[in-house]
């Protein structure tokens, strides 16, 4: 079994493995556990003098909304399973299948009264029994009748998700249909973003290099696509200007992502002739030795601009502080909250959270971009209200003890989760 | 034709992605399209790695600046490429290289020695972040300032020592004590806002890309 | 007193000039750090190449390609990758490329969706004066803000108006806000990369040197 | 004289240092350095005085750059490891709980201590757990080792043997199998808590050396948590702190104190209850902080107390920088041309 670290700011190799961790120890917990209660049943002894209580109450269901693959087990626990002076060591659930010989296939904490099944097949049936252990006897309960677990198309209990995805997705689509129909859609300004050109600018006048980091994570990370947008509209201007640009990249995928984009830039600008597949290179993996190197490119090229957008962890400040001392322009933007104010004390402007996905949007001044804009924030005023009205009703519940205001406040609460 | 294709491919690729969610039976596909993309990038590796080689060895063979430390970077390149995928020094084919042979020395000794001083570098830079940035410009800017330096008095015996005359009553003024309310109220407030934003902020993004509005990582049409 | 072998006497000191190196960079960069750098660089990528092989290839797809023909499909993309370096059929690496942009923006549209925006919301639904009047002052104060704090910080993020009269003044109560959160996470990291440096002073000044009692 | 011999002479002074300290280190010269508490108070006031100079030349428009606050970071983390001086540490009622459980009991209790971290959190945890054991053999308590990591057990060796080397002790006067035993490291998590609430034994067979259960005379009358008198947690994640409250404090009604790391303690922090309501723990130490007020209490400083001076240190000249840097803007003129100084 693998210990599991509590960790924050921690890169997503890590995460991944720590999202995994808990996976391979439920599996590995389900033989150890076996392995733990098979030299245990050698010695309870049934016929102990004291019999003990089975759990009663066992009833086998349909687990819902599931592939056809789950079943859900319910029961009242065994009476002699009380905390601290209670019998009941563990409880063992025993599936039969097809009318088989039935096999352990879990082993719970005492007090437990609900088991999850999983792995099964829908042209199979199933019976099951618990048995209640403790340390010198054991009482196993009724079999349940036969079942066959069933397949369900859509995951009716999430309604409510698909509602709020449908109402926010709708709205987007709803102001790009409008947007482009030519109707004018005001979009406020982004300082972050009006600096764009000005810093792009700025390089030209020096004659530096920009420097575009697209942070750490990989292709899978909705960061690194939107910083790669905004890279598209760089790039353009970066042809028009005529100066260089130079990217290194910790990921492979990103490098040829990049090296598209970049072409793509250099394309729409009409000077294909100038790109190569230089401006980007890939250094490493390695988090810090990704840092070092870019460390090392700040200092020895001295870029006139910076751009820091992207998913970014705790070499964010490293790499901005370094920008700074080498009297770069700084533009910086990324997602992760625990690396906001790292920029926003050591760069010039930065793009908080949000707005580093709609800065694409709004680099390209493209109709149907900016409607999507619009359409986020009908999911902000469904928040807003969602909030100012539940809060207003959960306090004024308290206030009056009104039923109807706390049902109210539930609905509205209940709107906003998803459960498994 | 190149250029739809693609698009099809976001596009039928993107919904069955968000039909995963909601559709039992389609539900595996989001576990298959994570393992599809580690394989991906393990291809990937080969342009990455070699472009990593390219760029140092035309240096090596340029004699452009600095290239003897393209030497050091090749032969550590190298080395761990052979004793990791040629298990130097582990037992047997079968043993983990992560705790056996000279790859997980290498790794032990100069890697993750190298990564903890390189994060370690953080405290330098907090240091002269704080000193520069933290001033107070406008109104934003001392908001900030305020916030960090109590936070950051309330973790010095500076910070008990200063407020300790307080009466009882006011004992939520003391800096220790406003310390811990700040990062549990108004912090709390500040990341709610951000988080939703975000999310948003996603969803919006994602619907550009799988309905190929927002489309330059795709190259222009000429290839 | 000691007693160490010549690789052990060889291994501190190489974590010493290879630490030192790094630190040397902050006077500023010399040759010193460039030799580190170089190091870093090439070993951390070939450990990375012989881990992803392993993990990625061989546990992923080599060892489960018999049962699961789905696999090739992966393969096949992660192939199609590798045409770039085929100048005249290239444009084929863009297939796998918007697989994975498709992929990403699918999976990560409904998670941020429900753990970010509406997990967020819901959480935010509280009585003011906590559960069943339970809550101190201070608790009704900090409720507060967590409430006004949330509701104008969203209203900074619109986009649809221009940040003007009341709705400007809203917006800057939420810039307030978001500046109280930054100032107070950048304080409070402060405090724990310190302890990263102590313990690599400690490492030089105790295990290496010996000069700490 | 150019900067480059300047700097070369700096670097050659440095390899000639560092190789002499280490030939020292190795033939037995020295045994290292401390500053006696005067001596201390003089580099302080050095220091203080020289963060003044810098202030009153930041007044006359003559700003200092970023490599001072890099060696002034530098020095302030280094210099305090050589101090030996006392910083208040004010310790907080969730230590002094933990503490108390310990004061509380008679010399021969049973003391249960559970190592579940790897090297990973030794910076924070290695500290508490130094303490504990120290503590345990001062009040002449019977400690039982085990770990639901599994390099826990190592973590325990090492900190035993750290313990007694510096309070001076031998083999003889800690007895393995009377005073002290490893029961080594059990997989399972909850489940191993569980089943040690019926019988330890069914649990560990043998110790961690392959000693049988029975031929351990300090254990061999403890049957489950009834016979042990206080426990102690020292956890990292999971399995940790969580599921000893859940099933051995929850079902087993075992007394329990907790030693977290700094990331994982607000999660552990409910179970401490609240004034009208006491909690689940009877006490929670918290990173590094926690580590040193338990090393106060138990009078037993060790590296957790050195390294709160050296991070106290580092937070006022932080603290002192930003006030230095806001003088600096108020002086200029509120110009923003400061950028990249």
């Amino acid at each position: 079994m693998s210990p599991r670290r509590s960790t924050t700011g921690a890169r997503p190799p890590v995460l991944c493995s720590c999202l995994l961790i808990p996976l391979v120890f439920f599996f590995l917990f389900l033989t150890n556990s076996a392995s733990l209660a098979q030299g245990e049943t050698e010695v309870v002894d049934t016929t102990a003098t004291t019999p003990l209580a089975p759990v009663t109450s066992l009833l086998a269901q349909d687990f819902k909304y599931d592939d056809g693959d789950k079943l859900m087990l319910t029961w009242v626990p065994s009476i002699d399973d009380i905390p601290v002076t209670g019998r009941v060591t563990a409880y063992e659930v025993y599936q039969i299948c097809n009318n088989g010989e039935p096999h352990r296939i879990a082993e719970l904490l005492p007090e437990v009264s609900t088991f999850r099944v999983e792995e099964l097949h829908r042209d199979s049936s199933y019976q099951f029994y618990v048995l209640a252990l403790a340390e010198d006897a054991s009482a196993q309960s009724v079999v349940t009748a036969a079942i066959t677990p069933e397949q369900e198309w859509l995951k009716w209990n999430w309604l409510n998700l698909m509602v709020m995805t449908i109402v926010v997705c709708g709205a987007v689509m709803v102001f790009i249909k409008t947007a482009t129909k030519g109707r004018k859609l005001f979009v406020r300004k982004i300082a972050g973003l009006e600096a764009v050109d000005e810093a792009i600018g700025r390089a030209t006048e020096m004659g530096r290099p920009i420097l575009y980091i697209p942070g750490i994570n990989d292709m899978d990370d909705v960061q690194t696509l939107a910083s790669l947008t905004i890279l598209g509209h760089v790039a353009e201007q970066v042809a028009n200007y005529d100066i260089k640009i130079r990217m290194p990249v910790a990921r492979s995928l990103v490098m040829t992502a990049a090296r598209e984009t970049i072409k793509a830039g250099y394309q729409t600008a009409g000077r294909p002739d100038a790109y190569t597949d230089d401006m980007v290179s890939y250094i490493t993996d390695e988090q810090f030795g990704y840092v070092a190197a870019v460390n090392g490119i700040m200092v020895r090229e001295k870029p006139a601009t910076v751009f820091l957008l992207g998913a970014f962890f705790a070499e964010s400040l490293i790499l901005a502080e370094t920008g700074n001392s080498v009297g770069a322009i700084q533009i910086a933007g990324t997602a992760r909250p625990a690396q906001l104010p790292f920029f926003i004390a050591a760069c010039d402007f930065t793009l908080i959270g949000e707005e580093l996905f709609a800065a694409s949007a709004y680099l390209s001044d493209e109709p149907k971009a900016l409607g999507s804009l619009k359409g986020q924030d009908v999911g902000k005023g469904i928040a807003m209200a969602a909030i100012i009205i539940g809060v207003t009703l959960t306090t004024l519940a308290t206030l009056t003890g009104a039923e109807w205001m706390s049902s109210a406040t539930e609905l509205i609460r209940s709107w906003f989760v998803v459960t498994d | 034709m190149r250029r739809e294709i693609p698009l099809i491919i976001t596009i039928s690729v993107g919904f069955l992605a968000i039909l995963s969610f909601f559709s039992p039976p389609f539900e595996p596909l989001g576990e298959d399209f994570t393992l599809f993309f580690d394989i991906i990038a393990v291809f990937a590796f080969f342009l990455g790695g070699g472009n990593l080689m390219r760029v140092h060895i035309d240096k090596l063979i340029k004699r452009k600046k600095d290239w003897g430390f393209s030497i050091v970077t090749l032969v550590g390149f190298l080395v761990m490429l052979v004793a990791g995928l040629g298990k130097i020094g582990a037992e047997s084919i079968t043993s983990d290289i992560t705790r056996e042979g000279l790859f997980s020395t290498l790794y032990y000794n100069v890697h993750l020695p190298l990564g903890s001083t390189m994060y370690a570098l953080l405290a330098f830079f907090v240091a002269s972040a704080s000193y520069r940035a933290f001033r107070a410009k406008n109104r934003e800017a001392t908001v900030l300032l305020i916030a960090a330096f109590i936070i950051l008095l309330g973790s010095t015996p500076i910070g008990q020592m200063l407020t300790n005359w307080m009466p009882e009553g006011m004992s939520i003024l003391e800096i220790p004590n406003l310390a811990v309310w700040i990062m549990s109220s108004p912090n709390l407030a500040g990341q709610r806002a951000i988080m939703i934003g975000i999310g948003l902020g996603v969803v919006s993004m994602s619907l550009r890309l799988i309905l190929g509005i927002e489309r330059t990582y795709l190259g222009k049409d000429s290839g | 007193m000691e007693h160490l072998t010549f690789w052990g006497h060889f291994g501190v000191w190489v974590a010493a000039f290879l630490t030192l190196g790094i630190y040397s960079f902050l006077y500023r960069d010399n040759p010193w750090y460039k030799f580190t750098e170089a190091v870093f660089i090439g070993i951390s990528a070939g450990y990375w190449v012989v881990v992803l092989f392993f993990d990625n290839f061989y546990g992923k797809f080599w060892v489960g390609r018999g049962e699961e023909p789905m696999l090739w499909i992966g393969a096949i993309l992660g192939l199609m990758m590798l045409m770039r370096l085929v100048p005249k059929i290239g444009w084929i690496a863009r297939w796998p490329l918007a697989f994975i942009v498709g992929a990403t923006s699918g999976l990560w549209m409904m998670n941020y969706l429900t753990s970010n925006a509406m997990s967020q919301v819901q959480s935010t639904i509280m009585p003011l004066f906590g559960e069943g009047f339970g809550a101190s002052f201070g608790e009704i104060i900090g409720n507060l803000i967590i409430i006004v704090g949330t509701f104008t910080g969203l209203i900074y993020f619109f986009f649809s108006k221009e940040h003007k009269g009341a709705f400007g003044a809203t917006a800057r109560v939420g810039i307030w806000g978001l500046m109280i959160t930054f100032g107070a996470m950048f304080g409070y990291t402060v405090m724990s990369r310190m302890s990263l440096l102590i313990g690599r002073v400690d490492f030089i000044f105790r295990d290496w040197l010996g000069l700490i009692q | 004289m150019k900067t480059r011999t300047i700097e070369m002479i700096v670097l050659a002074l440095l390899v000639i240092s560092s190789v002499w300290a280490y030939v020292g280190k190795i033939n037995g010269w020295h045994h290292g350095f401390v500053f006696s508490s005067s001596v201390s108070l003089v580099i302080m006031i050095l220091l203080a005085l020289s963060l003044v100079w810098i202030l009153i030349r930041t007044l006359q428009d003559k700003l200092v750059g970023r490599r001072i606050v890099f060696l002034y970071i530098g020095v302030a983390l280094s210099l305090p490891l050589f101090m030996s001086i006392d910083q208040p540490i004010k310790v907080s009622d969730e230590v002094r709980g933990v503490y108390q459980g310990l004061v509380d009991l008679q010399p021969g209790s049973k003391v249960l201590i559970s190592f579940d971290y790897d090297p990973a959190s030794a910076p924070e945890l290695q500290p508490m757990a130094e303490a504990i054991l120290g503590e345990c053999i001062e009040r002449d308590l019977d400690m039982i080792v085990l770990g639901l990591w599994p390099m826990g057990p190592q973590q325990a060796t090492m900190a035993l043997d750290s313990v007694m080397s510096r309070m001076g002790l031998t083999e003889q006067d800690v007895v393995y199998g009377e005073d002290f035993v490893n029961l080594g490291y059990q997989a399972g998590g909850e489940f191993v808590i569980q089943r040690m609430g019926s019988s330890f034994e069914s649990m560990f067979k043998s110790d961690f050396r392959g000693t049988p259960y029975q031929d351990l005379p300090i254990i061999k009358n403890v049957k489950n948590f009834s016979n042990i008198d206080y426990s102690v947690n020292l956890s990292a994640g999971f399995p940790g702190t969580v599921e000893w409250v859940q099933v051995g404090v929850d079902r087993f009604g075992i007394k329990l104190g907790a030693g977290n790391t700094a990331v994982q303690a607000p999660t552990v922090y409910p179970y401490m209850g609240t004034l009208e309501k006491p909690g689940q723990l009877v006490g929670l130490m918290g990173g590094m902080s926690g580590a040193a007020e338990i090393e106060k209490l138990t009078n037993l400083k060790g590296k957790a107390t050195l390294f709160m001076l050296s991070q106290s240190f580092a937070h006022v000249i932080v603290i002192a920088f930003i006030i230095i840097g806001n003088v600096a803007y108020f002086r200029g003129g509120r110009k923003s041309k400061l950028k990249g100084e």
